[in-house]
């Protein structure tokens, strides 16, 4: 027989996930940014040169000023005090927890409703697909403040207001997804053999998804993280004394003009790690979804 | 001295202003606009706490003080041109207490007769108020009360033309007409308001001024720019914490700034009701242990600190008090006698606006060091108020933001709701849950004597009462803040017109312009 | 059309008063009694029991929510509790400035987003493509407030040139246009880019090519009013995050907004005001989205409205 | 004739080359051709051959940055054409060379109406009135045989069919009459019938205006019915060029003798009645039918989409996407359906699985089907399998093809362990598969290994029918011809039938036993293979036969048909009613259908 070779996108030997994002330049400085930020939130403790809660007498000036970057303080002190470099630190941790926690219960969330609504069809989806738009239409912001207010806030309530508000995204596109892979041959394929529905939904159409999913999440982690910046900098987040990038913007933000030190350090910061975040969730995008290939 | 009437000037404000109607108006920005557009029988001295009659030309108190004749002035014009007579008064006053007003003051009238059946609803009007004839009216109360005449010279007692108030209903307050020295030419909502001369004003001299144009939604700082270059004449929110460094070292502001104090003390309240609040030991602990210098320097040293419930400038403060000294030490030992040596973990509920939550941090970290472990809760100023009004909610709340600002200048307005029973109930603004019946009974002695030869008498009671307070220890007082008034040197006026005790941020109708001198 | 315009409105309905329903119940458990706050600090418990029968807040929840919703039915947004004022009143007087702001900021947004696309995807592969790129990645990534503050901190602390707040000219609408666009510029200047790389190795173009058409009228005639066509169903996510950037943005900047209202009306518990801005938010993204599916059949024939 | 004046394009070593992950690849190695005025060139070659890339290379509209020119020349009137610059070349394009593409459906721009791209292409190179340009245009689609030209300019691409906006394409193509036309696959994508109308249309244009055509196709019937001079494509390099008389008489090349060997020809099974593989097998004595009884009766199936709109998403219109169709299929034998795109073939075969809601009657060995639920479904499955048009969509990538191909096993709970490996392992022995395959992913496999794990994992449970839905369409002739001779092995060996759907008279002629004519969701004609393709009766089905191209250049090519309309819509309000249809057997049950009068 003369068969030919097919070539395909994906060959044998196709190089690990890790290995192709380590290949593009973009993709490794956003790794090498969360690499970073993860380590300094791990090792907080032993990488932070002061408590971040310590709040110096030395840290301000006479008339009560915060005193700019120096050697005792590296990032300067912040309005009470406090050394900046430390808490930025610990902040991280801060970050990446709501990053980590919060997107995650949104990701599962929003799968979860996208997957039933989209394959299931019928009332289920009416159902779950009007909520949704229902959620669509909810100023997202202003629902995450709202229901901060209800809850006295901490992190893990921010966490979970978070997951409240940004699950919709995700459920979103998994539904899309899933009503489109459902309609591919080997889904009639399988339903032609008799298979029963979860057998489907998890053996055939789930992993169809993960990819998707795991884009979506690692883009996630970027939106959580500035919208927990936006709760902490509107006052309602993370609770002092814990430092989170966003509060101390927040505790800090009228001192812009004087100490701008305290906005831009902590604003850079969170920047990097959403930029990092989004640069690495956009590669994961080329190199697992097929249908966005051809874009680099 | 000869000041010329005239000219125009400009105040700005960061928040909107949400109504100009004197039964309503509750604001830092509305109160003394409501002062410059009504006018009540009472008011005080321009830059002064002295009370002195004003649209009463002259009153008469009962030997036992509970019944109050005024004279009223003749020929005074509300701005739609008609008389102000003694029915206006009553009206103004009745309306104040009819619960469908919902006005925030009703409570400051509880001393006059039929009050209860009034604010219930029940009855129509005020039984203890009546009117003797058109430039007469005479008030019964049914306890004395030497508060009553600051009380008449609230804005909430402030008249108002019933005609113009059936006219436009629930909207009064966004067309405001009274028969003070200026009258609201235009408003647009959430920009300016523009202030007029009232033509007609009885006080001939009054206004200077013949114009007051105020911008609002604008942050101090733009304002604080505005000023230098020469746009804005008053910033109405002050200097903002981040300049006022710069601002106060800045020569080019060095006269153009006037301090002054202020009837207002921030305190952190324990609930007694709350373990182990309810232990003396560890209120006099948390006392001692806050380092209120320290937090002095983190706003900037804009306050004094304090040692008692009542500000400095108040009737009634105890110069020579010491209070709690700063002793950490000390107040570790009160923990231990209190069988509380390792310390124990409790909440702190504050206000989530800036300074509010850096402050908290501050008396957080202070009472770490005795092993008191605070959380903070840091929320919407509704919130806390909420949260202060239940009995088992708020172990602690730091005052600032919401903190007591004296309606009038007198000692028991700092006791009633915030320290006497009558506050310690749900929904009320005692936040430390105090009650003591023996110093309940103590204020209303105090508040009967109405005889103003025994007001030194009465100071002393109430010095008495708020010292015995300091000694259950339900509050720690942490600071009295300051006021640092600034405006431009376009405008004039005696100094103390700039920190005026009521008129804040200044005396409108007082104040003049430079330029037209 | 109109049928699937009417379809649209009651759907629009619908989900409105389901808005209405979850931000009424969302508000009703958040712990502060309007009525104590109107009454005052010195109010009696009789007198803040009164003000709470006038304000139904002693009804039944359902019956609360049953008096809201024929206020709302009639057009009625109640009246604020703490500013006295009806709140479409209020929300009237706020919301030129918020739209001003919009406008501003959607301008920016696709000069700069658009522009941008377009010459990454033209210039595909190339350093000013992935320039163009890193670019849009930080527009994304970055924090509204931080924005605002350095383009304050840049532009008018440092330089002058613009007002460092405030409203009433058109300098002042720059920097918080700019800020409320940065975002939006990110997104569309990668969407463009990406719609307009699809778009060029379509069929079609080479159809027109192979016709002899020049490049430019190709580009121009041909393949941007396809690539435009997904940016257009952005309309309605668009106006969602803008109705969460301005309660950001026009704090830092003090835009006299309906921003600035609902975040007031949130620091006080103020529900009608909450519940009014909400909804109108809500209409807005609806509507939003509305606009983007009457617009999207004008440009795509394909496109019937059903 | 030879004379050197003729030669219009002369092409010269042309090397084309792809980026790929692990670097470049030669798509197109040095090709060498010349095209003569006024004649047809094709260029013919199975799919990836390079065909494609060698006509977009000559109109320097390669794919950038994916492909690029490696080398060579194509000389035009003495330029090379494939080292102008752009600017240069865009006087060519168009204006000397015309090119129409392989899918109509994409080739034009969906949102700009006909007469705007019409009028683009009129109006290309310099200013011309808009007058001028619309009296083109109008000119131009009439001569491409549309009907009701002016109206056409007003519309969009997609309310025409597939053989109209073909039309339009060609219609561009030649608005500024170029002396080359660059067809690529002008008439794969469309039905047999629109393909016959495209091609004769192309040939009419050639005549009338002179001008030389460059074919690409990938259909020896294509070529036999178009060509002047053939040039035959295997990866990427020329195997064979010669007239066309020559490749279809006396190939040269081993691969073209392939290729033509494996095209299936309309009329080759004259005078007999079993499918070629048995009759090649020698295998005459089997009986076709055996056992009692059909293994699977349709009664009146009917299947209805209904289109929802209006304020409240009511139903507004409906498909008749099947009306009434009855059939029985017996052991052990092939019926074939076939028909036009969209006639309702696989709708027919999915509601015989049940996968689509339908009204009706529907037997299998005896059990009613209608209305059952998945799960009582399950034991009917066990019957009937089916396999589908698109080998790789069908197969769902990320599994291992053993397992694939034991899912229905796994389903069904019929094996684990190892009786399940070794059962597997018999499949795919059984479909010419090696087992150590198992371990592998379908992307590793050719489109043919696909088809045939496909077939393996149908023929899994042992069902008694097998539903082939378009299942070799997508494949090329060669891997064609082996899937058709599985699928016949595997029915001669087990007696298995099969309902095997397809547009291709062709292919069908090769494995049926009994075919179907399906036309607008009903059925024309129904009979043995010889009674309908011998003795055809309907309009419909001669109609049909007509239309595929015949693989033998010798036979007389087909009349141009003028102003062909296209097939109509099954779609109609909700208040239609089927008009009856009578039914006659006009022999040996050879059923033919006809409107009944009154
Ligand atoms: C779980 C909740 C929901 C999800 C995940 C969801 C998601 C989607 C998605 C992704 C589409 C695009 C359809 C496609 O590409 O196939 C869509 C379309 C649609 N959705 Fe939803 N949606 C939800 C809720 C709703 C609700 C609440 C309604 C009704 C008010 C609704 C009505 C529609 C309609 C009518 C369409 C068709 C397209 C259109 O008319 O715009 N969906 N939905
Ligand atoms: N954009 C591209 N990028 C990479 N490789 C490509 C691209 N387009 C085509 N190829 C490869 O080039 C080779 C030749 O493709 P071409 O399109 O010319 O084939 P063809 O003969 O036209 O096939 P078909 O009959 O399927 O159209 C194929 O192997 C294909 O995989
Ligand atoms: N789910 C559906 N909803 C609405 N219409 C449908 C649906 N499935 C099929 N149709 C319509 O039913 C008709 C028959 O479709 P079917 O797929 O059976 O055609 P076919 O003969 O298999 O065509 P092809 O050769 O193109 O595969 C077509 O007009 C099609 O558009
Ligand atoms: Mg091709
Ligand atoms: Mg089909």
């Amino acid at each position: 027989m003369s068969q030919t070779v097919v070539e395909t996108g994906a060959s044998v030997n196709a190089p690990s996930v890790m290995a192709r994002l380590l290949r593009r330049p973009l993709a490794l400085t956003g790794l090498v940014i969360i690499a970073a930020v993860v380590l300094a939130a791990a090792f907080a403790p032993w990488l932070a040169p002061y408590s971040p809660y310590e709040q110096f007498f030395e840290g301000l000036t006479i008339e009560g000023a915060p005193l700019p970057p120096s050697t005792q303080f590296w990032f300067g002190t912040d309005l009470v005090g406090r050394d900046l470099f430390s808490r930025l630190i610990y902040g991280a941790r801060t970050s990446l927890v709501i990053g980590v926690v919060a997107n995650g219960i949104a990701v599962a969330i929003g799968s979860l409703v996208g997957i039933t609504a989209g394959y299931f069809r019928g009332w289920v989806d009416t159902v779950l697909m009007r909520f949704t738009d229902l959620m669509m239409a909810f100023p997202a912001l202003l629902l995450a403040i709202v229901l901060a207010a209800i809850f006295r806030p901490s992190l893990w309530i921010v966490a979970l207001v978070i997951a409240m508000v940004n699950w919709v995204q995700i459920a979103r596109v998994t539904y899309t997804e899933t009503r489109s892979v459902a309609e591919r041959d080997f889904v009639v394929a399988e339903r032609a053999m008799g298979a029963a529905a979860g057998r489907i939904l998890f053996r055939h159409i789930l992993p169809h998804l993960l990819s998707t999913i795991i884009v979506w999440a690692t883009l996630g982690i970027a939106t959580t993280v500035l919208l927990e910046a936006t709760l902490s900098f509107l006052g309602i987040g993370v609770q002092p004394p814990i430092p989170s990038w966003g509060n101390i913007i927040f505790e800090n933000q009228t001192y812009f003009t004087s100490a701008p030190w305290l906005v831009f350090i902590p604003g850079a910061a969170i920047l990097a790690l959403a930029l990092a975040f989004n640069l690495v969730g956009d590669a994961l995008r080329d190199i697992l979804d097929p249908t966005q290939q051809g874009r680099h | 001295q000869d000041i010329k009437q005239g000219g125009s000037m400009t105040v700005t404000y960061k928040d909107d202003v949400s109504t100009l109607d004197p039964a309503i108006g509750y604001d830092w920005q509305n109160w003394s606009m409501i002062k410059s557009l009504f006018d009540g029988l009472m008011d005080y001295e321009p830059g002064t706490t002295e009370l002195r009659p004003e649209l009463a030309e002259s009153y008469e108190i009962s030997e036992d003080g509970t019944v109050f004749t005024f004279k009223l002035r003749q020929g005074v014009k509300f701005h739609n041109g008609r008389e102000l007579t003694a029915e206006d008064v009553k009206y103004s006053i009745e309306r104040t207490v009819n619960p469908k007003t919902q006005s925030p003051g009703a409570g400051f009238f509880g001393s006059i007769k039929g009050f209860e059946e009034a604010s219930a609803g029940n009855a129509e009007g005020l039984s203890g108020v009546t009117v003797v004839d058109p430039y007469t009216i005479r008030f019964e109360l049914s306890r004395p009360d030497a508060t009553f005449l600051h009380v008449l010279a609230l804005n909430f007692a402030h008249v108002v033309p019933k005609e113009e108030v059936e006219k436009h209903g629930a909207d009064f307050g966004k067309h405001p007409v009274g028969s003070g020295a200026f009258r609201l030419a235009e408003w647009t909502l959430g920009q300016r308001l523009v202030f007029e001369r009232f033509q007609d004003y009885w006080n001939e001299g009054l206004p200077k001024l013949d114009q007051i144009v105020f911008e609002v939604g604008q942050e101090p700082v733009v304002a604080l720019l505005r000023l230098q270059n020469g746009e804005v004449d008053v910033p109405g929110d002050g200097i903002p914490p981040a300049k006022f460094i710069e601002v106060m070292n800045d020569p080019k502001f060095k006269d153009l700034i006037i301090q002054g104090g202020q009837l207002h003390t921030g305190y952190v309240t324990m609930n007694v009701k709350i373990p182990p609040f309810d232990r003396i030991e560890v209120r006099k602990a948390v006392n001692m242990a806050i380092n209120k210098d320290r937090i002095l320097r983190i706003i900037n040293g804009r306050a004094v600190v304090a040692n008692q419930p009542l500000p400095p400038t108040m009737p009634g403060y105890a110069e020579d008090y010491q209070g709690y000294p700063y002793d950490p030490e000390g107040a570790k030992a009160l923990l231990a006698e209190a069988g509380l040596g390792d310390g124990f973990e409790t909440e702190l509920f504050v206000m989530n606006t800036d300074p509010q939550p850096r402050i908290a941090q501050a008396i957080q970290q202070d009472l770490k060091a005795i092993g008191i472990e605070a959380s903070i809760k840091s929320l919407a100023q509704a919130n806390v108020i909420a949260a202060g009004g239940e009995e088992d909610q708020a172990p602690m709340i730091w005052s600032g933001g919401m903190a007591w600002i004296a309606d009038f200048p007198d000692p028991s307005n700092f006791y009633g709701p915030i320290l006497g029973c009558d506050g310690a109930v749900p929904g009320g603004w005692n936040w430390a849950w105090y009650c003591n019946e023996e110093l309940d009974a103590a204020a209303a002695e105090a508040d009967s004597i109405v005889d103003p030869a025994m007001a030194g008498e009465r100071e002393a009671m109430w010095r008495d009462i708020y010292l015995k307070i300091m000694e259950d220890a339900p509050w720690a007082p942490i600071f009295n803040e300051e006021r640092f008034t600034i405006r431009s040197e376009r405008i004039g006026g005696d100094d103390k017109l700039f920190v005026d005790p009521v008129h804040i941020p200044v005396h409108y109708d007082e104040v003049y312009a430079e330029d037209v001198q | 059309m109109v049928a699937y315009v009417a379809r649209r409105l009651i759907q629009t309905m619908l989900i409105l008063i389901g808005i209405s329903f979850v931000t009424f119940v969302l508000l009703y458990l958040v712990p502060a009694d309007p009525a104590r706050q109107i009454a005052g600090r010195s109010a009696t418990a009789a007198t803040v029991e009164n003000i709470r029968q006038q304000l139904g807040l002693n009804l039944p929840f359902h019956e609360q929510y049953l008096r809201y919703l024929g206020g709302l039915l009639n057009g009625d947004l109640g009246r604020s509790y703490l500013q006295k004022t009806e709140v479409s009143t209020l929300i009237a007087s706020r919301l030129p400035a918020s739209l001003l702001l919009m406008a501003g900021a959607i301008f920016c947004e696709l000069l700069f987003g658009l522009t941008m696309g377009v010459v990454a995807a033209l210039n595909r592969g190339s350093r000013i493509d992935e320039t163009l790129m890193v670019a849009s990645f930080v527009g994304v990534s970055a924090p509204q407030f931080v924005i605002g503050i350095l383009l304050l901190y840049i532009f008018a602390v440092q330089l002058g040139w613009f007002p460092i707040g405030g409203y009433g000219t058109f300098a002042h609408l720059v920097l918080p246009s700019l800020t409320l666009g940065f975002l939006g510029a990110g997104w569309y200047s990668r969407m463009m880019r990406s719609s307009l790389i699809e778009v060029l190795r379509q069929d079609y173009v080479r159809t027109a090519r192979a016709a002899g058409i020049a490049r430019a009228r190709v580009l121009l005639g041909h393949a941007l009013p396809n690539a435009i066509l997904p940016i257009i169903a952005m309309i309605g996510i668009d106006i969602g995050l803008f109705m969460s950037g301005i309660v950001v943005v026009e704090s830092v900047f003090g835009w006299p907004g309906i921003g600035q209202l609902a975040w007031q009306a949130i620091q006080r518990v103020d529900i009608p005001i909450i519940m009014g801005v909400t909804l109108v938010s809500a209409c807005a993204i609806v509507l939003g989205n509305l606009i983007a599916d009457l617009i999207t059949p004008l440009i795509d024939p394909r496109i019937r409205l059903r | 004739m030879q004379q050197s004046s003729s030669r219009l394009l002369e092409v010269d070593g042309l090397t084309v080359q792809v980026a790929t992950p692990v670097g470049a690849r030669t798509v197109v190695a040095g090709l060498s051709f010349r095209l003569d005025r006024g004649k047809t060139l094709c260029i013919a070659g199975e799919s990836g051959s390079g065909k494609s890339m060698t006509a977009l290379s000559l109109m320097q509209l390669l794919p950038k940055p994916m492909a690029r020119l490696a080398g060579g020349s194509a000389r035009l009137a003495g330029r090379d054409i494939l080292a102008l610059p752009e600017a240069e070349m865009r006087q060519v394009r168009g204006r000397h060379i015309g090119m129409i593409f392989q899918e109509p459906m994409t080739s034009l721009n969906p949102i700009l109406s006909i007469g705007r791209q019409l009028g683009g292409a009129v109006s290309a190179h310099g200013a011309i009135s808009v007058q001028t340009v619309r009296r083109r245009a109008v000119e131009l689609l009439d001569q491409v045989q549309i009907p009701e030209p002016e109206r056409r300019l007003r519309q969009y691409p997609h309310e025409l069919s597939g053989g109209m906006r073909q039309r339009v394409v060609i219609a561009m193509a030649l608005a500024q009459n170029p002396e080359i036309l660059i067809a690529d696959e002008p008439s794969t994508a469309l039905d047999v019938t629109v393909q016959a109308q495209i091609l004769a249309l192309i040939r009419k244009l050639q005549v009338d205006r002179g001008i030389s055509v460059l074919l690409i196709t990938h259909d020896m019937g294509v070529v036999a019915e178009m060509a002047d001079d053939v040039l035959v494509m295997q990866h990427g390099r020329m195997v064979e060029h010669s007239p066309v008389g020559v490749i279809f008489s006396t190939p040269r090349d081993d691969y073209t003798k392939r290729l033509l060997a494996a095209v299936p020809r309309l009329g080759e099974m004259k005078g007999t009645s079993q499918p070629k593989r048995i009759l090649e097998r020698q295998r005459l004595d089997r009986p076709a039918r055996q056992g009692n009884g059909p293994l699977v009766e349709v009664n009146d199936l009917t299947v209805r989409f209904d289109i929802k709109g209006g304020i409240l998403q009511r139903p507004v219109r409906r498909v008749h996407a099947v009306e009434g169709i009855s059939f029985a299929i017996q052991p052990g034998e092939t019926l074939s359906l076939v028909g036009e795109s969209g006639c309702g073939k696989s709708t027919t075969g999915k509601a015989l699985l049940n996968l689509i809601p339908w009204q009706g009657e529907i037997r299998v060995t005896g059990r009613p089907t209608k209305g059952l639920r998945a799960r009582a479904m399950r034991p009917i499955l066990r019957d009937v399998q089916m396999i589908f048009q698109d080998p790789y969509a069908s197969l769902d990538p990320r599994m291992r093809v053993g397992d694939l191909v034991a899912e229905p096993l796994v389903i069904h709970g019929l094996a684990e362990g190892s009786e399940l490996t070794d059962r597997v392992a018999y499949l795919f022995r059984r479909v010419g598969l090696s087992p150590d395959q198992m371990c592998r992913y379908p992307h590793e496999f050719s489109g043919g290994q696909r088809q045939r794990i496909c077939i393996a994992r149908a023929l899994s449970l042992s069902p008694k029918l097998i539903v082939a839905d378009e299942s070799v369409a997508a494949l090329d002739v060669s891997i064609q011809a082996q899937v058709l001779d599985l699928l016949q092995d595997i029915q001669d060996e087990t007696a298995i039938s099969y309902l095997f759907i397809s547009h291709d008279m062709a292919v069908v002629e090769q494995i049926s036993h009994r075919v179907a004519v399906m036309y607008m969701g009903r059925f024309v004609e129904m009979g043995s293979r010889t009674q309908i393709f011998e003795n055809p009766q309907h309009r419909y089905t001669r109609k049909l036969m007509e239309a595929v191209p015949v693989a033998d250049p010798s036979l007389p090519r087909r009349a141009f048909v003028e102003k062909a309309e296209d097939l109509p819509s099954s779609t109609h309000t909700l208040d239609y009613v089927p008009p009856r249809q009578n039914v006659r057997d006009i022999g040996g049950g050879h059923l033919v259908w006809a409107p009944a009068s009154g």
